[in-house]
């Protein structure tokens, strides 16, 4: 009934080409059947940051939304909860993210219909948007998404993520975009010297990451929001939250020579 | 006595007469081979006495490691050092070019070079070959105006920065700049930063790899720490690959025997008169 | 090989908003402190004010390459020049030589440039050089890729013979909106304020930027 | 940096008006490798456990190793969508045989349906190098390695993935036995296969940037995989 | 029903020369052999209830329910043939999804009763198929708004304060019409509702019954959901009590 | 394929205990279809100096040649023989010269300093880059091969015979498994006094 990977019918089916008035059936006129498929993001989110402590999960990701360089819309909340045991993020075309966002909610509604007492678990929903995103690549039109997905499952805290190409693995650390060449190295160290972090430890370091990106990504975005899910305490989404900047640095240069 | 293999005084410069040989043999579908690429992270901070840079020591051919202890921050003066990222050749040719000019420079004014002279003899150089000459370079140095670091970028624009990154591995090295630096650090401290911005280009990019180097730049005194850290160690073989003698099949042997050339020199005093 | 990292590859440059404004008695020449490879920001406290003698400097946006390049060459020219002269060299004639170079140069530069100062001539003045090598002088002149954004503002706002503060305040909002829209433009303001006494420079911090309307 | 003269011009994204034109390609090169070497009464086969794409490590703990039965392992470097995908297709399908037939598919039976299964994907091909090894019929150990369009050659060791030209001349000459005239202990050991394996992986994490972080190896006897796990560089 | 079909009562797509069509009414009966189901709209909310008809001793509590989730807004008890009624609800979610899809926001339970009695009219029309041998009720709180619809084998439906559908359907209307609806709070009509199934349940035809409440009113957040189980255990204990006192009533009276 | 495959040739160098090694192909082909098998790329450039030259065979010649001319003109100017060091900075700046129109080179250097006889190798890329370990160097096509084979073969302090052994073995697996290289192989392994040379059985196909 509702399938997430198909192709939605051409605009304007069987509607009358241009300039013509009818359009009669088996007549080849007017746009092909063939379908010209989005190669490119349009409006697009930065990085996410996600990270997995001791007892659970959090990702954060800022409410940018970018067309071109232009900062267009600045109050896109790209991370959010899915239910009681998921949080979700996601960077990339915010377009593709609010379809993937829809057939997702619409999946919870079904689970809530059927009222089995069962709740879809992160690995679950890991495992089936690597399978959509990867059938969208076979078919040449890929949803333009890093997406992130965290949550609790058995008691232990999940993160992995999947990517435009259907690429998908799971990990401690999981920051895509900017993020995976800005934020990954911080986490990483800080990971290495405290493997069992607990939940404040966690949020500090998320929020010096994103201090950093909003530094050095020229299309970040100083207000985010974090999504936490805890074993203990259930899933929160906190924010806007505010970077905090020091530039007392730029008192320091004059010149470039 | 000039033949026409080789000029007896070679022109300086670039020669360009392969050039068309070459863009036939390109236009003929022959791809034109890659030139080795410090992938690199190199860094760069002014710290309380000083400069300190920093350095990891890979350098890769496509994606495999052409070296993997090359030495990437290169000798400019005795006050200034200067670390290379991009194509390797430009990076080495480059630094001792301007090296030998700075050499000339101090000797025609008796004076300590400052830093900026090279800073600017650099970029001007850059700038004339547009980019194509691939030398991303951090420069720092200490002279009578105090420390000065440089970052230099290939198409000839420059930065003056209290601490700066360059090459594939210079977001992993910024982002720990970034959350750690502050004005005015030990030299101790500087050090530390320098090493754990390294690492985490050596790390985290997989063009960056092997050691750190760095190289404290005090006003009189250069403290150059080859091999400061080694991040990764090779692994340890479980079994030696030694071969028996004669595994291999000779066909054919011959032995030159050499003789040892001794040229006895006489040592003339020169003549100073 | 790029690996697709528009950072490893894209040139350096200063996509940038640039500005300058005059006042009663001079001029407020202001810039953001963004230097972009693609997304990455090479550089996030940018000096764009070049200083070309006391009295004329220059806001830099394009190639960061192209336009050190020419600010270090007309510097030179008009320093020599001023010698001769006996006194330093009038706006109009720095003006004048940046364009003479962005012109001859048209199609090898990347050059959006700002000539602004004070004379005892003219007093204030500003010259526009866009890419191409044209040159106009103009009351208040703004640049770079988040100039676009703010073109509307500019016309709202300005006014003939403001006075100094309020100059500078005009200056730094526009400047602020721009950062604020153009991904390329960020970090903190310069300003430059140039009269008869030559120029008096001030940063506005990321932090104590004026704020907007922003949804 | 290319050394041709072309393309070298500077590109400002910032003051382009020509239209961004991005373009998608369904692959991408997430590295890896894997060895196999196969004995008389034994298998082993090894992966590194880097991630990778570009200059970057997506993770440095990724089992490239997917266990199909109990005497039947495949190793998969290359694109990982694809990995994903093809493995899953595959277990699904020794599941239908197992519920069909009742029994375990055998790993030369194996062998052959991921061959057919590549090359149903002739003209959109899965991407990557694949090695499946296993006891066969008999008992022997055996390796299958294949190109991505499924063509499937036997052998007894085989090297793939990123560094596989680095390691499979180590292979030829001291598996193999290629090229010698004085041949000491020949007897292949499990011991001995494993240490191969890591000396080689030693070799590749050196020279190779896609594989480095550590090696899962998993030895296959008729008692059934077991797992062993060894460090790399992580540069 | 008087006469009986007499040949004009094989096909839904034929009158009977008196205007009537027989395999319609033959399905109101079939929905009129299962267990009651009632629903009451109050101020805040509507609640549906049901008597599930046991006829097992095996039967598991909690299974086999009368009473759906179509979207997080919209429930719908049934009555009937409980086959040809979970194609209704299947029917009704898949409306209530593509609405979802289409127009990004929930379905308007007016709308969604058009379509669903529009697809179960459609049975009526055609000689090859046969009627939904179902009633519905579809309940919501949208937008401060309680809306209840039944919908019988017709493809008839009506908007109701109060309704009931099934075997003891008619002494459950009369039930109902003894409350003032609109004075109620949903927490106070649960337990009427729980009441009146069980005053109307007949204890001889029919041995067990399981009782469902459900509701979806401000307390619930607009969520249509099984009632809670303190509010069910209350009600039912009411509903017990009720009882007894009606019987001993009724031996006073005697 | 890249220029520098045109004709294929596998090289490697390796240092010892106070000797060194350098080791070669002998095929000559134009893509995939061999014309000879006894085509030299090391040459010998002093008493204790050679040069491996792989790549495009026409620059292999010419680059041998203007090296050879660069190298006796500097001794006869100098009245001294050039060392592995000076022998090669002097490569390096010739091949950067053309830097923006290479030779299709990438030199392979072994040999002994003339006086202290401490054991050098190095490589280059096309345009000079110098890489100069403490291990090996490898060169020509079949260089991924010759990097995996090295790394597990060579170990410090090898006497020549051990070094001999090494050295071919490494070459020999590597271009086997190079479709454009091998039939046949040259071994020069260089002491303090001798420079043996070995013709190696290979495969000749």
């Amino acid at each position: 009934m509702f399938d997430p990977t198909s192709n939605p019918p051409p605009f304007w089916q069987n509607g009358p080409a241009p300039g013509a008035f009818y359009n009669f059936p088996n007549t080849k006129s007017g746009p092909s059947d063939e379908f010209q498929h989005s190669q490119a993001p349009i409006t697009t989110a930065t990085s996410i940051v996600a990270i997995k402590y001791a007892t659970g999960v959090i990702i954060a990701g800022d409410l940018l939304g970018s067309y071109g360089s232009l900062a267009r819309y600045r109050n896109c909340p790209r991370v959010l909860q899915v239910n009681e045991n998921i949080i979700l993020g996601a960077g990339g075309d915010y377009g593709d993210f609010q379809y993937i966002k829809n057939f997702i909610e619409q999946k919870i509604v079904q689970e809530e219909c059927l009222d089995d007492g069962f709740k879809l678990k992160p690995k679950s929903l890991y495992c089936w948007l690597t399978r959509v995103m990867y059938s969208c690549r076979s078919k040449f039109d890929p949803l333009w998404n890093n997406l992130v997905i965290g949550g609790i499952q058995d008691g232990e805290p999940f993160l992995g993520t999947v990517d435009k190409l259907g690429t998908a693995f799971t990990d401690k650390i999981i920051c895509t975009g900017y993020g995976a060449h800005i934020a990954v190295p911080l986490l990483r160290e800080a990971m290495e010297k405290n493997p069992n972090m607990s939940k404040d430890e966690a949020k500090a370091l998320v929020e010096k990451s994103m201090e950093v990106l909003f530094y050095r990504d020229a299309r970040s975005f100083p207000k985010y929001q974090v999504a936490i899910i805890d074993q203990n305490e259930g899933s929160v989404i906190e924010g806007p939250l505010v970077v905090k900047q020091n530039w007392s640095l730029a008192h320091m240069i004059s010149g470039y020579n | 006595m000039t033949s026409i293999l080789c000029p007896e005084i070679p022109k300086p410069g670039f020669s360009f007469d392969n050039c068309q040989r070459n863009a036939t043999l390109e236009s003929k579908g022959f791809a034109v081979p890659k030139a080795t690429k410090t992938g690199t992270t190199i860094v760069g901070i002014i710290y309380k006495d000083g400069v300190i840079l920093g350095a990891d020591t890979r350098a890769t051919e496509d994606t495999t490691v052409a070296d993997k202890n090359c030495e990437k921050i290169h000798f400019l003066a005795p006050n200034m050092y200067c670390c290379g990222a991009g194509t390797a050749a430009d990076t080495e040719m480059t630094t001792q070019m301007i090296s030998s000019k700075l050499e000339l420079h101090r000797l025609f004014t008796n004076r300590v070079v400052r830093v900026c002279t090279a800073n600017q003899m650099l970029k001007q150089y850059l700038f004339g070959y547009q980019g194509y000459i691939g030398a991303a370079l951090i420069l720092g140095g200490v002279d009578s105006t105090g420390p000065h670091l440089y970052s230099i970028y290939p198409h000839g624009s420059t930065d003056k920065l209290p601490y700066t990154t360059m090459g594939s591995g210079s977001l992993a090295a910024m982002a720990i700049f970034e959350s750690r630096w502050k004005p005015d650090l030990t030299e101790e401290e500087g050090i530390q930063l320098i090493r754990d911005a390294i690492a985490a280009g050596i790390f985290n990019d997989l063009g960056s790899g092997s050691n750190v180097d760095v190289c404290v730049i005090r006003k009189g005194s250069v403290d150059y720490k080859r091999t400061y850290d080694e991040a990764n160690k090779k692994g340890v073989r479980q079994a030696s690959y030694r071969y028996p003698r004669g595994t291999t099949k000779v066909l054919d042997t011959k032995v030159f025997t050499v003789e040892e050339t001794v040229h006895q020199l006489e040592t003339e005093s020169m003549d100073t008169a | 090989m790029n690996m697709g990292n528009d950072w490893m590859d894209a040139a350096h440059s200063t996509g940038t908003s640039i500005m300058a404004a005059e006042f009663d008695g001079g001029v407020v020449i202001g810039a953001d402190s963004r230097t972009t490879t693609g997304a990455y920001i090479a550089n996030r406290v940018t000096d764009k004010l070049t200083k070309v003698t006391d009295h004329i400097y220059c806001c830099r946006s394009g190639s960061a390459a192209d336009t050190q390049a020419i600010a270090d060459i007309v510097s030179y020219h008009l320093n020599f020049h001023g010698m001769e002269l006996g006194e330093e060299p009038p706006v109009e004639v720095g003006a004048a030589v940046f364009k003479e170079l962005c012109y001859n140069y048209r199609d090898s530069l990347m050059a959006g440039i700002l000539v602004a100062g004070w004379d005892k001539l003219k007093g204030g003045q500003i010259y526009s050089i866009p890419i191409g090598g044209m040159c106009v002088r103009q009351n208040v002149s703004i640049g770079g890729s988040g100039s676009s954004y703010v073109y509307g503002y500019v016309d709202a706002n300005f006014k003939p013979k403001m006075s100094k503060e309020d100059c500078v305040k005009f200056v730094t909002n526009t400047l602020a909106l721009a950062m604020s829209r153009d991904g390329s433009s960020g970090g903190v303001v310069r300003l430059g304020i140039i009269t008869e006494k030559g120029i008096e420079r001030r940063v506005i911090l990321g932090t104590d930027l004026p704020k907007f309307y922003e949804d | 940096m290319s050394l041709s003269m072309e393309g070298i011009r500077p590109h400002y994204p910032d003051y382009s008006n020509a239209p961004m034109q991005r373009h998608f390609s369904p692959y991408a090169d997430n590295g890896g490798s894997v060895v196999a070497i196969a004995g008389d009464d034994f298998v082993v086969i090894g992966a590194d456990t880097r991630l990778s794409a570009g200059f970057s490590i997506y993770t440095r703990d990724q089992n490239k190793l997917f266990p199909l039965s109990k005497t039947t392992v495949l190793g998969c470097a290359g694109c990982w969508c694809d990995t994903l995908t093809l493995t899953r297709i595959l277990t699904s399908r020794m599941q239908m045989y197992q519920q069909e037939h009742n029994k375990t598919m055998s790993t030369v039976a194996c062998a052959q349906m991921l061959s057919t299964m590549l090359y149903y994907k002739r003209f959109f091909p899965y991407y990557i190098s694949n090695v499946l090894v296993g006891l066969d019929n008999e008992g022997k150990g055996c390796v299958y390695s294949y190109d991505p369009i499924g063509h499937c050659e036997k052998a007894t060791y085989k090297a793939g993935g990123s560094a596989g030209a680095l390691l499979q001349p180590l292979l030829d000459n001291q598996i193999g036995l290629k090229n010698m005239e004085i041949i000491g202990d020949s007897k292949l050991t499990i011991e001995k296969a494993t240490n191969i394996i890591k000396d080689v992986f030693i070799s590749a994490a050196e020279r190779d940037i896609y594989t480095g972080d550590s090696v899962i190896i998993n030895i296959i006897t008729k008692e059934g995989i077991k797992d062993d796990k060894f460090e790399l560089r992580k540069d | 029903m008087s006469s009986i079909g007499t040949g004009y009562d094989l096909s839904a797509s034929q009158f009977s020369p008196d205007g009537r069509v027989f395999q319609v009414e033959y399905a109101m009966k079939a929905v009129e052999n299962s267990g009651t189901i009632i629903g009451l709209k109050a101020k805040d909310g509507v609640i549906l209830a049901a008597e599930k008809l046991i006829l097992s001793k095996l039967h598991e509590t909690g299974t086999n329910r009368r009473i759906f989730n179509i979207d997080t807004h919209i429930g719908m008890a049934v009555s009937g043939l409980i086959a040809d009624a979970r194609q209704i609800v299947e029917i009704a979610r898949k409306e209530a999804a593509a609405y979802r899809t289409k127009y990004g926001t929930k379905i308007p339970v007016k709308f969604l009763n058009d379509r669903v009695s529009m697809y179960i009219h459609a049975y009526t029309l055609y000689s090859a198929i046969r009627p939904y041998g179902c009633s519905v009720i579809l309940s919501s709180f949208d937008n401060d708004e309680p809306e209840m619809y039944t919908i019988d084998p017709s493809g008839v439906s009506f908007g109701f304060h109060g309704c009931a559908t099934g075997k003891a359907k008619q002494s459950a209307k009369t039930e109902i019409e003894k409350l003032k609806l609109g004075n109620y709070t949903c927490k106070e009509l649960v337990k009427e509702a729980a009441k009146i199934i069980y005053t109307v349940h007949d204890e001889l035809k029919d041995k067990n019954f399981e009782l469902e409440l459900s509701w979806v009113c401000k307390d619930s957040k607009g969520v249509h959901e099984k009632v809670p189980d303190s509010v069910y255990s209350d009600a039912e204990k009411a509903a017990k009590q009720a009882m007894e006192a009606d019987s001993e009533s009724d031996t006073e009276d005697m | 394929m890249s220029i520098l495959g045109y004709n294929g040739g596998a090289m490697v160098a390796m240092k010892g205990d106070k000797c060194v090694s350098i080791a070669a192909d002998k095929r000559f082909g134009i893509q995939a279809q061999t014309i000879t098998c006894d085509f030299k790329k090391v040459f010998d450039m002093g008493p204790r100096l050679y040069v491996g030259l792989p790549g495009l065979a026409t620059d292999v010649q010419t680059v041998m040649e203007k090296l050879r001319f660069r190298k006796n003109l500097y001794e006869l100017k100098e009245n001294r023989t050039m060392t592995p060091e000076v022998f090669g900075a002097m490569l390096s700046s010739m091949l950067y010269e053309k830097r923006f129109g290479p030779f299709f080179v990438e030199p392979v250097i072994a040999g002994l300093h003339p006086t202290t006889h401490e054991p050098f190798i190095c490589n280059m890329d096309l345009i000079g880059c110098i890489n100069q370990p403490d291990d090996f160097v490898v060169g020509g096509t079949a260089s991924a091969q010759l990097y995996g084979m090295c790394e597990a073969l060579w170990e410090p302090n090898l006497g020549p015979e051990d070094l001999f052994e090494t050295t071919a073995q490494a070459l020999i697996n590597a271009f086997d498994r190079d479709a454009i290289s091998g039939w046949g192989a040259t071994v020069y392994i260089i002491e303090k006094d001798k420079v043996t040379v070995r013709d190696i059985k290979t495969r000749m196909d």
